[in-house]
């Protein structure tokens, strides 16, 4: 709170280098991983229901480089990342890179449209669920978003798949479609995957709106805004809705972010070619560079989801930001 | 195109490195991309492929291969150096390839001239020809494999099978081409092959149901009846693999060999084939040799039935009259693993043997059966090969518990020997009866115990002919019928 | 215009309603300004919101009628009632700055007041804004405009509440002590603009205050009230010069004015309260609609010794020299920042067991010289010696210290309460922070005594008062240690004459038996004069004047201070002393 | 003080029949095993995914089991799970949360980017990394689940507290000279308390999903011990065939979590003075 004036990019440049530390702690926890992770991936590359000889064994730890003394595959391994090599995927030797590349778009987007429909049902419910505390309107959006909390997403999307799909023919079933080859049959296959995850989703947002909101709502300065004659509606959606934004704002981060890494299920339910499926894939066969690769890139999008919510953390409350100043 | 063939596979191949065994969704490409020497033909006999014939000397030590005219897909003809440089490839000291220990015995190859190599094994083999049938023995040129060394998983692959391979979009799809110079004449029917990936069992189901796919692999055992009905739908069913029981012979109670055979007489397989697998498999109660393959015999067949007087005599005869504790791995990834555990641990409990279960993700279960670190598992496998020297890969014995599928650290030498013998006779009527004696011995020891065969399906759409479920052992190289499939 | 007619209004509660606004009847007629006066914690604010509609959602009107040109507001369904709010109807609320929305600037604030009932462009809503910021006498109307409530002092936003509320020139207004936190040259200001509106559209006003000088000023007719009850209704001048209710007149007895220095202020007194032992400020039903109530002479209270008084004046309790503290602000999310200088270079002393008033105009920087002492802010120079310690180098334990021998009311009692605990909670709680938790039993109950709250006030959260009941809440905290140096930021703002005196007799009587020192910030120059040794004078951001009371208001030589003294309200001086009576609960309290 | 809360809690009819369900389960999470009709773990091959019937009232499960006593049985380890893993998120979250919105500048900093850290892992590899540090149980798997969500509460604490910090009250209990773990808990604790009511009533129910979705990683609860994520688990493999079984335990689950964010939503309205009518 000194009269120092921060200049922007001084404070860009500050927020960078923590990512980049982050960034660098994060990646050497990764890479300790191999470590520590039960499993050997080596019996798994040499093929499932074979016979391998020692000699084979030794060839494949040479090759992976997991013979060589760890801190020297430290060093490798961090000269590798600072040239955004994260090396090769153990089975095939395809960049780890390239796999990135291919999915996370698609994660994103994914991940992007069901926040959005997670947004769209979860915050008028939370609104109006506030607005009617102790009606039965307030009973059953709560318990509506009670059963999409507790209804996993994968009954959720068979329902869907059997309702929409199968017995309607509204939608696809499954698969993923380029957008440069046909955008609405993208878009139309992006609906049940994101609806799926959205629905769930919308339960945690709303149940926090409908809290946050209540909060807000008993405030002198509502009265204020009414005898100004201002709508309900109005202040409920300019007003109220943005003083008690800062928690709904936290959790839609938190999800966003816990989306990255966390919508295999769907992925693989509805064979969306994303991020989350490689990754957990790669968990589970022990494909250590795919999981430094992958879990870095998350970081990365976590480290700029949390960096972009503390940013709007300011935008909201000016307090926030003049203390941050 | 109009004639193209959607394949909706149970996995996405993780390598494109043709000498890599990862599974069925891999060789259901592989097979149509590549030919071996001789290959398994739908009717699970050997069929000669790029070599138009072989000859075997009498005293099973030298394979002559004499090459037919067949094109790789680069243009370039298969010769007797692509051959050589492919197996000195697998042979390699420093090569990962998945079978190379069965190509150890080669003590050299010969190159004849252009279309004739010869074979020369350090011991007699007459099972050495069916390891040369594998998808993972298949022929690459020779150029290919000096210029992909170091990067064969992501290479374009180059074979000489009926299809060329077009692109691989991970994630999404792979896709394969009519290769007009395959030396079938005629064949393939399908211009176009697009395997796409569907790990998701439910999701896989509705693909072929909706008709999004033509052919799905790994049909989920509860799945079966259901499409069973549907008309558009036809099943190609056979059982393939079998699950059993490896025990750890460092364990002090496994290593007794009427402890083992107590628990063959007290589990009980039709039970867990009805809970397990949904009812969809057949029992084992002898070993796991297919009816038709050398060793199999009707009167061995329920050699163990469920006895429990009897076991549980054996089990106070060997000591453990109020049973034990005794650590179950198996893994939670797969369903019908952890059901084959839960059922084995309320079984066993029959006789005294508490069973702590230990359900690990699939590849910490993988680490933990090949060094060993577990009392009793639950292990799924397959004969790779039709020839009675499968066998091996589950009873030879060693010091080391170094493979997947037999009882860490057993070694029996009357067993390692019969096997052996049965790998060198040369004379089928002898090899019978080695294998005869084995399989005595082998009930007797019982040092796995089997318990099932496992349904191994595809659904087909009615609109798809052509495409077989190759029998028994060699479901998972069913891919080598793509090249007689037909779309109406 | 207005006229409201037999209002009941009652607040739902656990053991039924509990009526508060009792048969209130009265009009307003267009171009009148009607001053609404009456004891703290009366019923005020819970009649006006009656009249908005804007009842709390525990409160009820039970009967009575309100309307506006003939319209029955309370029969009005809500969209209607909408429309007519903010355009033809407005009110001005009490506590600034928790009525207005902390995230919006106040300009944003100013223009959607605007825009809502006016179909005019932003830019010229903008303009209108920062003009009528401009005639209320905000120095630097287009900051105003930028800044978000909380970078505001509390008579700016009081300001801003205003501007928003006369902005569409409504008929009626209803004005909430909305001149409180104003020096007097301001308030003149504002008292002019509300008259124009009142000459220019007809507009009827409703004054609500406790400042009868203003009242006597500005105001055509008063309207007294008294726990929920109107006790009488007459002209100005009628009003002052005969007043016709005991509360009347025991209320202008206790009004301190200027140049007139008594060590002690008269208060008022119920004879109910001596009989059944019901506490000022409560709201129990009584029988008897008018109950006698009088004023309670000066009575000397405990003297100071001498002795000890000119031991310690020597050395000065609180020290401030050169304190500076600048403000970054910025007029946009991305231009760039410029410093403001809130307070400059600023130096003063308090003697020991002395009173230090501090006036000056509104935002001139007083409140945050007080957040400076009290270390709620950081200083960018100077230093603060307090009982011989820098406070300005302290920090951890030893600052902790330091502040529990300081206290302080804020000038927002409302924002400075937990609004989760409870009125109990809160006087105790510099007493658990002390660690002398165990005193809680008897000095909560004979805080609240003091600062005429009820005993059943205890068990009730902030939210559920009045503005000066809450205020006393505050004052009770602060006192309740007796720490060394309080500091009263526009502390006596809320109350109406007689708790006012109640109150500062309450600060004299402890600072003479327990040698407290007071910083005491006030606006109301006769508050400052009547408690004050020593005063300094405020302008923007410096202490251009300082001095003894005496000699200021004798003898002012600073420019700013001259004025200031000329724009005084002065009520006429009233009435002959009433009977004397028995005293009153709260001094007994004191004594015991 | 507790009881009292308790009592004015049950006088809203909603939260009164919540508080009932949930006193419901805890009573079934200790007595389960005596509550069940069959023994939980006898396998019938002859009886696999029945439907209802007079010996298996709710039916039968894949490997015939009662479904019925299964999720009586199956309480105790998904509440013990889904509790212990809310108050382990809940504690050390908000902590955390306190410490970096209360704290001082370089501690708040730590902590801040070190729970962002925490939260870049993927719950999978946390409980992987856990398989191999720890034998499987009830506790570990509660603490796993637990440690997923402790950045979650941290950052909703410490984004609540980071407001509340800037109010005047807190300012005026600091004039006071109060320590900070006085500030803490009288004003800061009880003036954020309404999102961290919010956030533990959605921990409980997405740990015991959670819970499910780990077991695939033989992490915690071992068959044939049962536990309601499982049974939801498996039972989705039946959907088409025996739709009942993936009924029952979601009705189950669906209850509970409703009951609990009932209590939640009531708990919050009564520590909000503002709403509770005095
Ligand atoms: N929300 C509430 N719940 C219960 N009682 C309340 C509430 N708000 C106000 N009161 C009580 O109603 C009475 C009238 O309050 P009101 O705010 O109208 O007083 P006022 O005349 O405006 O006083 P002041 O001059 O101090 O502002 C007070 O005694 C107060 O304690
Ligand atoms: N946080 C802040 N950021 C920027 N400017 C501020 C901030 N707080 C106060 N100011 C400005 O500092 C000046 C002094 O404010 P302060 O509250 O000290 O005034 P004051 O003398 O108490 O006025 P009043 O009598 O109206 O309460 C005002 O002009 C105000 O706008
Ligand atoms: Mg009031
Ligand atoms: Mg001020």
């Amino acid at each position: 709170m000194k009269g120092k004036l921060t200049s922007f990019s001084l404070l860009t440049t500050r927020k960078l280098f923590t990512a980049l530390v982050q960034l660098y702690v994060i990646a050497t926890l990764v890479f300790s991983l191999m470590y520590v992770m039960p499993g050997d991936p080596v019996r798994l590359l040499l093929g499932s229901n074979s016979d391998p000889s020692p000699e084979a064994i030794a060839a494949m730890r040479s090759k992976l480089g997991l013979d060589q003394p760890v801190l020297t595959q430290y060093a490798h391994w961090l000269r590798d990342m600072l040239h955004f090599d994260f090396g090769q995927s153990v089975f095939d030797g395809y960049p780890v890179t390239n796999y990135i590349r291919s999915g996370l778009p698609n994660t994103l987007e994914l991940a992007l449209a069901a926040i959005l429909v997670a947004i769209v049902i979860g915050v008028p419910l939370g609104i109006v669920s506030a607005l009617r505390r102790g009606t039965p309107v307030d009973a059953v959006s709560t318990s509506v978003s009670t059963v999409g909390m507790s209804v996993p997403v994968y009954i959720l999307g068979a329902l869907f798949v059997v309702l929409f799909s199968l017995h309607l023919h509204w939608l696809p079933s499954s698969g993923y479609m380029d957008f440069s080859r046909n955008p609405v049959e993208h878009f139309r296959r992006l609906v049940l995957p994101a609806f799926t995850l959205g629905f769930g989703l919308s339960a945690s947002i709303s149940r926090m709106t409908r809290s946050s909101m209540l909060d807000i709502l008993s405030r002198d300065f509502v009265r204020t805004l009414r005898a100004k004659g201002m709508s309900e509606r109005r202040i409920v959606w300019r007003h109220v809705l943005r003083n008690a934004a800062i928690p709904i704002v936290t959790i839609i981060g938190l999800q966003l972010g816990n989306l990255m890494g966390g919508t295999v299920l769907v992925e693989a339910m509805f064979n969306w070619p994303g991020l989350s499926t490689l990754l957990v894939d790669a968990v589970s066969k022990r494909n250590y560079p795919l999981v430094q690769g992958g879990i870095l890139t998350i970081a990365a999008l976590y480290i700029l989801i949390n960096l972009g919510v503390d940013l709007l953390y300011g935008l909201l409350d000016p307090r926030i930001r003049r203390k941050r100043t | 195109a109009g004639n193209t063939l959607y394949f909706g596979l149970s996995g996405e191949p993780s390598t494109m490195d043709p000498f890599i065994m990862t599974g069925t969704t891999f060789r259901t490409v592989k097979l149509a991309i590549f030919r071996g020497l001789v290959n398994y033909g739908v009717d699970g006999k050997l069929s000669p492929e790029l070599a138009q014939s072989y000859e075997l000397s009498p005293d099973g030590k030298t394979l002559t291969f004499h090459l037919r005219d067949a094109k790789f897909h680069d243009g370039s003809t298969v010769t007797a150096a692509d051959v050589k440089a492919t197996f000195d490839h697998i042979m390699a000291p420093n090569s990962t390839a998945s079978f190379r220990n069965q190509f150890v015995i080669v003590d050299h190859i010969d190159v004849v001239d252009p279309k004739t190599i010869r074979f020369v094994l350090k011991q007699p083999s007459v099972s050495f020809i069916h390891y040369l049938a594998l998808p993972e023995a298949v022929i690459v040129p020779a150029a290919w494999l000096a210029k992909h060394k170091d990067d064969a998983g992501t290479a374009t692959p180059i074979g000489a099978g009926p299809f060329k391979f077009v692109r691989w979009t991970r994630g999404r799809e792979l896709v394969v081409q009519k290769f007009d110079g395959y030396y079938k004449k005629g064949k393939p029917y399908v211009d176009e092959i697009v395997y796409n990936f569907y790990s998701d069992e439910n999701t896989r189901v509705n693909a072929i149901k909706s008709g999004d796919v033509d052919i799905i692999d790994y049909v989920p055992s509860r799945s079966l009846a259901e499409l069973q009905k549907d008309p558009d739908v036809r099943l190609e069913r056979t059982l393939g693999p079998f699950m059993g029981i490896v025990f750890n012979m460092h364990s002090k109670p496994f290593a007794n060999a009427d402890v083992r055979r107590a628990i063959a007489y007290t589990v009980d397989r039709d039970a867990i084939v009805k809970t397990a697998v949904d009812g969809v498999g057949t029992p084992i109660w002898g070993l796991a040799i297919p009816q038709g393959y050398l060793g199999y015999s009707d009167a061995k067949k329920n050699f163990y039935k469920v006895d429990i007087a009897r076991a549980k005599q054996l089990m106070a005869q060997a000591g453990y009259p109020n049973g034990f504790e005794a650590r179950l791995v198996a893994t939670s990834q797969y369903s019908f693993y952890s059901k084959i555990a839960v059922v084995l641990q309320a079984q066993l409990a029959q006789i005294g043997i508490k069973l702590k279960l230990d359900m690990p993700d699939w590849t910490t279960r993988t680490s933990k059966v090949a060094g060993g670190d577990y009392e009793l598992a639950i292990i799924g496998d397959v004969g790779e090969v039709t020839d009675p020297d499968w066998l091996s890969n589950v009873y030879y014995g060693g010091k080391v518990p170094v493979r997947l599928s037999n009882s860490a650290y057993f070694d029996d030498p009357e067993i390692d020997r019969l096997l052996d013998e049965g790998r060198a006779s040369v004379d089928p009527a002898k090899r019978a009866v080695v294998y005869q004696q084995f399989v005595d011995r082998a009930l007797d020891l019982s040092p796995v115990l089997f318990l099932m065969w496992r349904d191994q399906s595809y659904a087909v759409r009615s609109n798809v002919t052509g495409f077989t479920n190759m029998p028994a052992f060699l479901s998972f190289q069913s891919g080598y019928s793509l090249e007689n499939t037909r779309l109406k | 215009m207005l006229e409201v007619d037999d209002l009941c209004i009652a607040f739902e509660t656990k053991q039924g309603m509990r009526p508060t606004v009792k048969n209130m009847s009265f009009s307003v007629r267009p171009g009148e300004i009607v001053g609404l006066v009456g004891e703290s914690g009366s019923g005020k604010t819970l009649m006006s919101l009656g009249i908005m509609g804007l009842l709390p959602a525990n409160a009820k009107v039970t009967a009575g009628s309100v309307r506006i040109g003939g319209t029955d507001l309370l029969s009005l369904d809500a969209e209607s009632l909408r429309k007519m709010r903010g355009s033809r109807m407005s009110m001005v609320f009490q506590d600034p700055l928790s009525s207005l929305d902390p995230v919006f600037t106040c300009g944003d604030q100013i223009v959607d007041a605007i825009r809502l009932h006016e179909d005019v462009s932003r830019a010229e809503a903008y303009r209108r804004g920062v003009e009528l910021l401009r005639k209320e006498r905000i120095a630097d109307p287009v900051r105003c405009m930028k800044s978000y409530p909380h970078e505001l002092s509390g008579g700016q936003c009081q300001r801003v509440m205003i501007a928003m509320a006369v902005a569409c020139r409504p008929q009626i207004i209803i004005a909430d002590e909305s001149t409180t936190a104003l020096d007097v040259t301001v308030q003149k200001q504002v008292l002019d603009i509300l008259r124009d509106l009142n000459r220019e559209v007809g507009a009827a006003i409703l004054l609500i205050t406790h400042d009868l000088g203003v009242i006597y000023e500005v105001a055509d007719r008063v309207v007294v009230m008294y726990r929920g009850v109107k006790m009488e209704e007459a002209t100005t001048a009628d009003l002052f010069a005969a007043p016709k209710s005991d509360y009347t007149r025991a209320l202008i007895a206790a009004m301190p004015s200027l140049g007139d220095r008594r060590d002690r202020l008269p208060t008022v007194a119920s004879a109910l309260d001596a009989v059944d032992g019901e506490d000022v400020g409560s709201t129990a039903v009584h029988t008897e609609a008018h109950p006698r109530l009088y004023a309670v002479p000066a009575e000397p209270g405990p003297r100071r010794d001498a002795a000890r008084s000119t031991a310690d004046t020597r050395m000065p309790l609180l020290s401030v020299r050169n304190l500076r503290k600048t403000y970054v602000v910025r007029d946009g999310a991305f231009s760039p920042s410029r410093a403001f200088r809130a307070v400059d270079d600023v130096s003063f002393d308090i003697p020991f067991r002395t009173t230090l008033g501090l006036v000056g105009e509104s935002g001139c920087g007083k409140s945050t010289l007080s957040r400076l002492i009290m270390r709620l802010t950081a200083c960018d120079s100077g230093s603060i010696v307090f009982n011989g310690q820098d406070l300005a180098g302290l920090s951890g334990p030893a600052l902790r210290q330091a502040r529990r021998d300081m206290a302080m009311v804020f000038q927002d009692p409302y924002g400075s309460l937990n609004p989760r605990q409870t009125v109990e909670e809160l006087i105790a709680e510099p007493l658990v922070v002390n660690g002398r938790a165990t005193e809680r039993a008897h000095v909560v109950p004979r805080m609240i005594d003091c600062v005429g709250l009820a005993r059943s006030a205890l068990g009730r959260y902030p939210h559920e008062f009045s503005g000066g009941q809450r205020q006393r809440i505050a004052i009770a905290r602060a006192l309740a240690l007796h720490p060394a140096l309080v500091i009263c930021d526009e502390a006596v703002s809320a109350l109406d004459v007689s708790v006012q005196a109640q109150v500062l007799n309450l600060l004299k009587d402890l600072q003479h038996e327990f040698d407290l020192t007071y910083l005491f910030i006030s606006h109301d120059l006769s508050v400052v004069e009547h408690v004050s040794d020593t005063i300094a004078v405020m302008q923007g951001g410096r202490i251009v004047e300082t001095g003894s009371a005496d000699a200021i208001f004798a003898a002012p030589t600073h420019d700013y201070t001259k004025t200031l003294l000329g724009a005084v309200p002065r009520a006429v001086r009233p009435l002959p002393p009433p009977p004397p009576l028995p005293p009153p609960p709260f001094t007994q309290a004191l004594q015991s | 003080m507790n009881l009292r809360i308790l009592l004015q809690l049950c006088r809203r009819p909603v939260t009164c029949a919540s508080l009932a369900v949930v006193a419901l389960v805890v009573l079934v999470a200790i007595f389960g095993r005596e509550l069940a009709p069959c023994d939980p773990y006898l396998i019938d091959q002859s009886a696999v995914n029945q439907g209802s019937s007079a010996l298996h009232w709710l039916g039968t499960d894949e490997l015939g089991r009662d479904l019925l006593s299964r999720l009586l049985t199956g309480i105790r380890p998904t509440v013990l799970v889904s509790l212990g893993a809310t108050l382990f998120a809940a504690f050390f979250g908000t902590a955390l949360g306190l410490a970096g919105g209360y704290g001082p500048a370089p501690l708040a900093f730590f902590v801040m980017r070190g729970v962002d850290i925490l939260l870049c892992f993927p719950p999978i590899l946390l409980a992987l990394l856990a398989v191999g540090f720890w034998p499987s149980g009830i506790g570990s798997l509660a603490i796993v689940i637990g440690i997923v969500y402790v950045p979650h509460f941290a950052r909703v604490s410490q984004s609540a507290v980071a407001r509340v910090v800037q109010q005047e009250y807190v300012q005026a209990e600091l004039a006071m000279g109060a320590t900070w773990p006085r500030v803490v808990s009288v004003v800061v604790l009880p003036n954020v308390l309404s999102p961290l009511v919010v956030q533990a009533t959605l921990t409980v129910a997405e740990a015991i999903l959670l819970e499910s979705g780990l077991s695939f990683l033989g992490l915690g609860i071992v068959p044939p011990e049962p536990s309601w994520g499982q049974m939801i688990g498996t039972a989705q493999d039946y959907l088409s065939q025996h739709p009942m079984y993936l009924f029952w335990p979601s009705l189950c689950l669906a209850l509970t979590v409703l009951s609990v964010n009932l209590i939640g939503d009531g708990l919050r309205d009564l520590l909000d003075p503002r709403l509770s009518k005095s």
